[in-house]
């Protein structure tokens, strides 16, 4: 090389770890391997990731979500909604909502799809551990406490009670009726009410709150020492809820919700899950309730 | 729509039937897709054109998709129009005659046919209606904007109805499209643009070659247009050039509208 | 002789706008044969009616959208003599450029996307793609080329950005320039195909004396403003077109019709080439005489074989103005504008014939009145003429319903008509 | 630091020699605004007379060479039913900056922070960060600037070499090996004493220039305070959502991603565009919710992440005090105003 030529220094691709450049546009393929119709709007997708090490080294906390990719159709986040047991195999709960969304729900099995992730913050399943948990979850906000209830299934002998207050709009809506029963066999408290009820619906009507309400009633005065709460809807049902449940005292860092926002990189850098300053898609979707309060604008 | 044999991503790839078809217009937007030299083999692979007056003899009753150039401005031409629609499952509206009337609705501001048909044919009968954008007498599917329209942008739009992908439009102004070109902006030479307020997506085009905006695309969402007028203002641009450009194509027709009320209220 | 015909076209096609064919022979006679314009109409006229000068180009170049570059330039210079107003010299090179260039885009367009497919017994030039990929290909490579250099001079194709009154709103970069002219240079093997291609096709052997009217060639070949001149011996000033025109109302159509010495006359390439034959550039002179055509030529099947020659003529010419572009020092690209009352004529010849704007201003700028007569619409009176001609003189020769309906499109569409245009 | 001086001669010859066989982007004059100012603009240049080494400012910063406004950040070739995505940073070549003011230099100092940090570094960035040199150049502030209210004044790093022209010479710190080796192609001599004395001169001189301030004291507590503020409000009214200041801002980094199939849907790429906070569908979610639906919290929005947000993770705003936002704004919304007017509703 001549004096005053400058060397061309190419970007270090080497190492796989979160602090690589190559990780930023790294995709897994992955095979979709079923499609399982669980209501008029939403899809449960099994997915696999071809490459048996990545699949083996894939693995995630409950919360987490991918960026699931479409070439030429789009990229957009959705949680995982499988036990973390699984590993490499995905399943994800996506609801027709948009261009990727609509376009998915034509594809069939054998489609192969780009992953990137697990991306984001999970709900701390550990530091649970010895508690009671109450998973409360508004519509689609089941599909990342599924992961929560797998979790809690896998490890049923580390927690207290655990229940699940659940809420949908319309009895037709609810997702994951086939394992209701399954998770109830496992000693998994399931609370289901609707806000439409139509003529076949026998359970409650009314809002999540209501229910919440009678279990809260039920627990003693010290329910809020041994309780951790995971909320996921709506914003206007988290809101309710843990105002509800800061009411009755249960500590706000025990309480966890998960955020969402528009998101294009899920890693920091397109800003568009902004909250002040605060990147959802790295400090979250996974946020205790306190550190909510703190952001402007969260909710 | 027929199937093209193709699949995207597993997905089967339609080979729509389509027809072109238009109204009072210049037929500039049908031309741009004659001006498809480099990618004209590619288009016809994805569609299947079935009606194209301007460029083929022979027609057929039988298509998908119609897309429709030009403005309604006589009876007949609802008719014709109706007649589209019941054949087509998507009907597109082609450029800013289809969308928005046009040039053509110029003339809707006398607000006095008979004086505009005399001006022009004398004592001659001929007829002539309000000017109206294609919306206005049948359910349109989908707008592509401009006059004329971009290429690439009916491609982008053929393609996606192809494979069956969502079409979205931006929904920013023109100013976003002109400072990624890095071009000078045109109130910095002096100049009036309507960029600002204009719905990108023709690249900035005027603007890029040191030529204001003229709002052919109809407005952003949500668009300052107090603000506009004011910038404009304070800028010695006359009410009378902030009309002139308004009023041009007829996207903004709510607010020329309301401007020329205005003026004319300030100067009877 | 042929004793019965009937053929009804009700929109022709493969041209621009809407137009209907119309032939009834009963018992040997015509009864009728018919040119009926159909298009709305879209009162530029009126609507420039109140407009500040500005507005004149942007709008009426929406006239046409096959010749926009055309109208935008007939509307600049008579907004430009209403003001006296002298383009530099550096904008009319760039201005004739721009001209030759839409000269030869449309030309193309229309000698093989329009007229080839008759020729080659195609119903479009879709299936010659298949059939034919190399003369598609070639077609195509010529009218991208000068798209391109629209692109570049002019801001775009279709209603250019960058012409404006007093000039350009920006230049073009020379190195650009220099790249369209081996590109020029290189489409001269294309030409000579296309020659060859043409030299193959059978043109109708068909003749009706008429008159041709066009710009008058003083120096050179003539495309903006300038005198007006016919075959038949009349020429006038630019500002007298009135007298040229004497445009009139006809029931069967929303277009005005024209007339001059005869009761019609012809404009188009084969008016400018029958009136300006000697200042063709050699190598179109060369092609004009591979077909015997020369000056006065009355067969009108004969533009198609006019625009031939015209495209060699801009080509060549183009590379002659890029060359002086390329020597000159950039100046300026527009003029300051002070407008004044009075009227302003522009004529221009766009690819269908002589194109007028005419505009009266007040001391502000505002056009009192507007006038444009565009070339479609003088040739209406003589595309009935011939329409006339043709069932009379073919419908005595045995000839199918099928054929004399071919033959009649095929005269409609040398005029290479721009109805929507004409129906303004 | 090492210091040289330089003859402006010199100067010259070094571009000459490195535009022979590098690409060299500089400040070029790119026309005239309509007072008859010269406008400037970054762009590559071949012939040292072309550069205007005494620009004011460029109403479009460095940024694009290192955040192009559009850049395709995968192309996938689609294969019958599969397909395989290729990832290119877009950089092939190393590029030489020559003449890049501080606010510029340290603008990127402050997006190296984002974008080549701990968690997911950003290759197609560093790609062009780390290949590209970059040769300063000490300006004449405007009456815009406030770079000083915001410490991005004076560049301490994130240059190869730092040219302050001291007359007849110019004044030369030089941080890097690669300008180090430069200069041994160029005549250059040590600063003699004199020299010194000039540089402080025309710092001092310059330090005089700076006649717009911002007051930053407290200002992230403020913000916080102001949160509900009406003066956002009479911002939001004028804002015309446009993006101009984003686009024009030398730190603002978000974007947006597209999706597209070409015509023969054999190749898909996912294109990135450098976006803004104000405008309309930045927050907008699928069923079109929108996080932040009105102008004014769009607006807010921008100047909570940059002088707020962007303070609390790395210890200085995300604004370098350039003024191009302001300047470049048609509804003339500018830094120095929107913060003086959000701290005086205390
Ligand atoms: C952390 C997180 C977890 C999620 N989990 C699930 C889930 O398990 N199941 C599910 O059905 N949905 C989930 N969503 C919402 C899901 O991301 C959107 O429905 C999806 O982006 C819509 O994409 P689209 O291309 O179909 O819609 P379009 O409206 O066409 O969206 C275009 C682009 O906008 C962005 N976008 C649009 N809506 C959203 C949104 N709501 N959130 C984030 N980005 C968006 C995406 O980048 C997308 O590519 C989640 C969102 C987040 C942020
Ligand atoms: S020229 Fe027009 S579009 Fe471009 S930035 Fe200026 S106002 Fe916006
Ligand atoms: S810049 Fe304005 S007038 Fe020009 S094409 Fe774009 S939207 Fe139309
Ligand atoms: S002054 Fe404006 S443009 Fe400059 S760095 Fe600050 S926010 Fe960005």
């Amino acid at each position: 090389m001549s004096e005053g030529m400058v060397e061309f220094r190419p970007v270090n691709n080497k190492g796989l770890g979160k602090n690589a450049p190559s990780a930023f546009e790294r995709t897994f393929k992955a095979e979709i391997t079923s499609i399982h119709q669980l209501t008029s709007m939403e899809n449960l997708y099994r997915m696999q990731i071809i490459d048996p090490s990545e699949r083996k080294g894939f693995s995630f906390e409950p919360g987490q979500f991918v960026m699931l990719e479409l070439p030429g159709i789009g990229e957009a986040p959705f949680s995982i909604t499988s036990s973390p047991l699984r590993h490499g195999d995905i399943e994800l709960c996506i609801r027709k909502a948009g261009s990727l969304t609509n376009f998915l729900s034509r594809v069939g099995r054998g489609t192969r799809v780009g992953i990137r992730g697990p991306l984001g913050t999970g709900f701390p399943m550990e530091k649970m551990h010895g508690n009671d948990i109450l998973l409360i979850a508004g519509g689609l906000g089941l599909a990342p406490l599924r992961a929560c209830i797998s979790y809690a299934q896998d490890n049923r002998s580390r927690f207290h009670n655990v229940d699940i207050v659940y809420g949908a709009k319309e009895p037709s809506q609810f997702l994951f009726t086939y394992q209701y029963d399954w998770w109830r066999a496992d000693d998994i408290g399931l609370h289901i009410t609707v806000e439409k009820p139509d003529d076949s619906w026998k359970g409650p009507v009314g809002m999540t709150t209501g229910i919440l309400d009678q279990i809260l009633a039920s627990r003693g005065s010290s329910f809020h020492e041994n309780t951790y709460a995971i909320v996921c809807g709506p914003p206007v049902m988290f809101k309710f809820v843990c105002s509800m449940l800061t009411q009755k005292n249960l500590p706000m860092q025990k309480m966890f919700v998960s955020l969402e926002r528009r998101m294009q990189c899920g890693m920091g850098k397109c800003c568009r899950c902004n909250v002040g300053s605060t990147y959802i898609c790295l400090k979250g979707p996974v946020f205790d309730y306190w550190t909510v309060m703190n952001l402007k604008e969260a909710i | 729509m027929l199937n093209s044999g193709r699949t995207y991503l597993g997905v089967p790839v339609s080979r729509p039937k389509v027809g072109f078809f238009d109204f009072s217009s210049c037929e500039g937007c049908q031309l741009q897709m004659v001006n498809n030299e480099s990618t004209l083999l590619d288009f016809l692979a994805l569609v299947q054109i079935v009606n194209f007056r301007e460029a083929m003899t022979g027609e057929s009753d039988d298509y998908d998709i119609a897309f429709v150039e030009g403005s309604i401005t006589r009876p007949d031409e609802v008719d014709r129009l109706q007649a589209i629609r019941s054949r087509a499952k998507v009907l597109v509206a082609l450029g800013s005659c289809a969308c928005f009337g046009g040039v053509n609705q110029l003339k809707n501001r006398f607000r006095d046919l008979p004086w505009v048909k005399e001006t022009v044919y004398g004592g001659a009968a001929v007829e002539t209606d309000v000017v109206r954008p294609l919306h206005d007498v049948v359910t349109v599917d989908l707008m592509i904007y401009g006059c004329p329209v971009r290429k690439e942008e009916v491609e982008k739009v053929v393609t996606n109805i192809a494979i069956g992908k969502e079409i979205a439009y931006p929904k920013y102004p023109v100013c976003m499209e002109c400072k990624a070109n890095e071009n000078i902006c045109l109130f910095d030479l002096g100049e009036a643009c309507l960029g600002p307020v204009t719905r990108a997506g023709c690249g900035a085009w005027c603007p890029g070659s040191r030529a204001g905006c003229w709002g052919c695309r109809g407005p952003a969402d949500d668009p300052n247009m107090e603000q506009m007028k004011r910038l404009m203002q304070e800028r010695g641009i006359s009410e009378e050039m902030i009309l002139d450009r308004l009023e041009c194509f007829g996207g903004f027709c709510e607010f020329s509208d309301a401007l020329r009320a205005e003026m004319s209220k300030e100067n009877p | 002789m042929k004793v019965n015909c009937n053929v009804n076209v009700h929109h022709l096609s493969r041209v621009e706008g809407h137009g209907a064919i119309g032939i009834t022979i009963r018992d040997g006679k015509v009864e009728r044969a018919s040119w009926e314009v159909i298009e709305t109409p879209r009162f530029f006229e009126a609507i420039l009616s109140g407009k500040r000068w500005e507005n004149a180009p942007v709008i009426t170049g929406r006239i046409c959208g096959i010749c926009s570059i055309g109208h935008t330039l007939a509307s600049i210079r008579a907004v430009e003599n209403a003001f006296a107003i002298t383009p530099t010299e550096q904008t009319g090179n760039l201005r004739l450029l721009l001209k030759h260039m839409e000269t030869l885009q449309s030309h193309v367009l229309h000698l093989y996307f329009l007229a080839a497919p008759d020729f080659l017994g195609a119903g479009s030039v879709f299936p010659l793609i298949e059939s034919a990929p190399d003369v598609v290909a070639r077609a195509a490579r010529m009218k991208l080329l000068a798209n391109d250099v629209c692109d570049c001079v002019g801001g775009r194709r279709l209603h250019p950005t960058r012409t404006v009154v007093g000039g350009f709103t920006m230049l073009p970069e020379k190195k650009e320039l220099s790249r369209f002219r081996e590109r020029l240079i290189a489409a001269s093997a294309d030409l000579t195909q296309t020659a060859e291609l043409f030299t193959t096709f059978k043109i109708p052997d068909f003749a009706r004396e008429t008159e041709f009217v066009s710009l008058k060639g003083e120096g050179a070949y003539p495309f903006i403003g300038g005198r007006l001149i016919s075959s038949d011996g009349v020429e006038k000033e630019e500002h007298e077109y009135r007298g040229m025109t004497n445009e009139f109302l006809v029931s069967q159509s929303t277009s005005k019709w024209a007339r001059l010495s005869r009761e019609s006359y012809a404009v188009g390439a084969l008016a400018r080439l029958n009136n300006n034959f000697a200042h063709l550039h050699p190598a179109a002179a060369e092609v004009a005489s591979l077909f015997h055509l020369k000056p006065v030529c009355h067969n009108p099947y004969m533009n198609n074989i006019a625009q031939l020659v015209e495209c060699v003529h801009v080509v060549k010419d183009a590379v002659r103005i890029i060359d002086s572009l390329l020597d000159a020092q950039w100046e300026e690209p527009k003029q300051e504008i002070t407008p004044r009352a009075g009227r302003g004529v522009g004529a221009v010849e766009v690819p269908r014939g002589i194109l007028y704007h005419c505009y009266e201003f007040d001391d502000s700028g505002h056009v009192v009145k507007a006038d444009c007569v565009i070339p479609t619409g003088q040739n209406h009176a003589n595309i009935q003429l011939d329409l006339e001609y043709l069932a009379s003189r073919y419908a005595s020769e045995g000839m199918t319903d099928r054929d004399i309906s071919l033959l009649a499109q095929m005269l409609v569409r040398s005029y290479d008509p721009c109805i929507s245009c004409s129906v303004h | 630091m090492l210091f040289k001086v330089i003859a402006k001669e010199e100067l010259k010859r070094l571009f000459e020699l490195l535009a022979s066989s590098h690409t060299v982007v500089g400040p070029v004059k790119t026309g005239r605004d309509r007072t008859g100012l010269p406008l400037y603009a970054f762009d590559e240049v071949e012939r040292f007379e072309d550069l205007s080494l005494d620009y004011a400012m460029t109403k479009i910063p460095a940024k694009r060479f290192f955040l192009p406004y559009r850049e395709d950040m995968a192309v996938f070739e689609m294969r019958k039913d599969d397909w395989n995505k290729k990832v290119d940073y877009n950089m092939d070549r190393p590029r030489i900056f020559f003449g890049m003011h501080p606010c510029d230099i340290n603008a990127l100092n402050r997006l190296d922070k984002v974008l080549m940090g701990e968690t997911y570094p950003m290759p197609y960035y560093i790609a062009k960060r780390q290949n590209t040199v970059i040769i300063g150049i000490d300006c004449t502030p405007r009456p815009y600037c406030f770079c000083r209210s915001m410490a991005a004044d004076t560049a301490l790093h994130g240059f190869d070499m730092f040219l302050t022209d001291i007359g007849e010479r110019y004044f030369a710190e030089i941080l890097s090996d690669t300008a180090f080796n430069f200069l041994r192609l160029i005549k250059t001599a040590e600063p003699a004493g004199e020299d010194h004395v000039l540089y402080k001169k025309a710092a001092a001189a310059r330090n005089e220039r700076f006649v717009t301030q911002v007051d930053t004291t407290d200002l992230m507590k403020i913000l916080d305070m102001e949160f509900q503020s009406d003066v956002w409000k009479q911002w939001g009214d004028k804002c015309l959502s446009c993006g101009t200041c984003s686009n024009v801002c030398p730190t603002c980094y978000c974007y947006s991603v597209e999706a597209t199939v070409d015509l023969k849907l054999t190749t898909a790429r996912k294109t990135k565009m450098l976006y803004s906070c104000n405008l309309i569908d930045f927050a907008e979610v699928a069923g079109a919710h929108n996080f932040r639906p009105e102008r004014h919290i769009r607006l807010k929005y921008r100047y909570y992440h940059k002088h707020r947000g962007f303070v609390e993770a790395y210890e200085e705003s995300l604004c370098v005090g350039c003024g191009r936002c302001g300047e470049s704004c048609l509804a003339g919304i500018t830094v120095p105003e929107v913060i003086a007017s959000v701290r005086s509703t205390l």
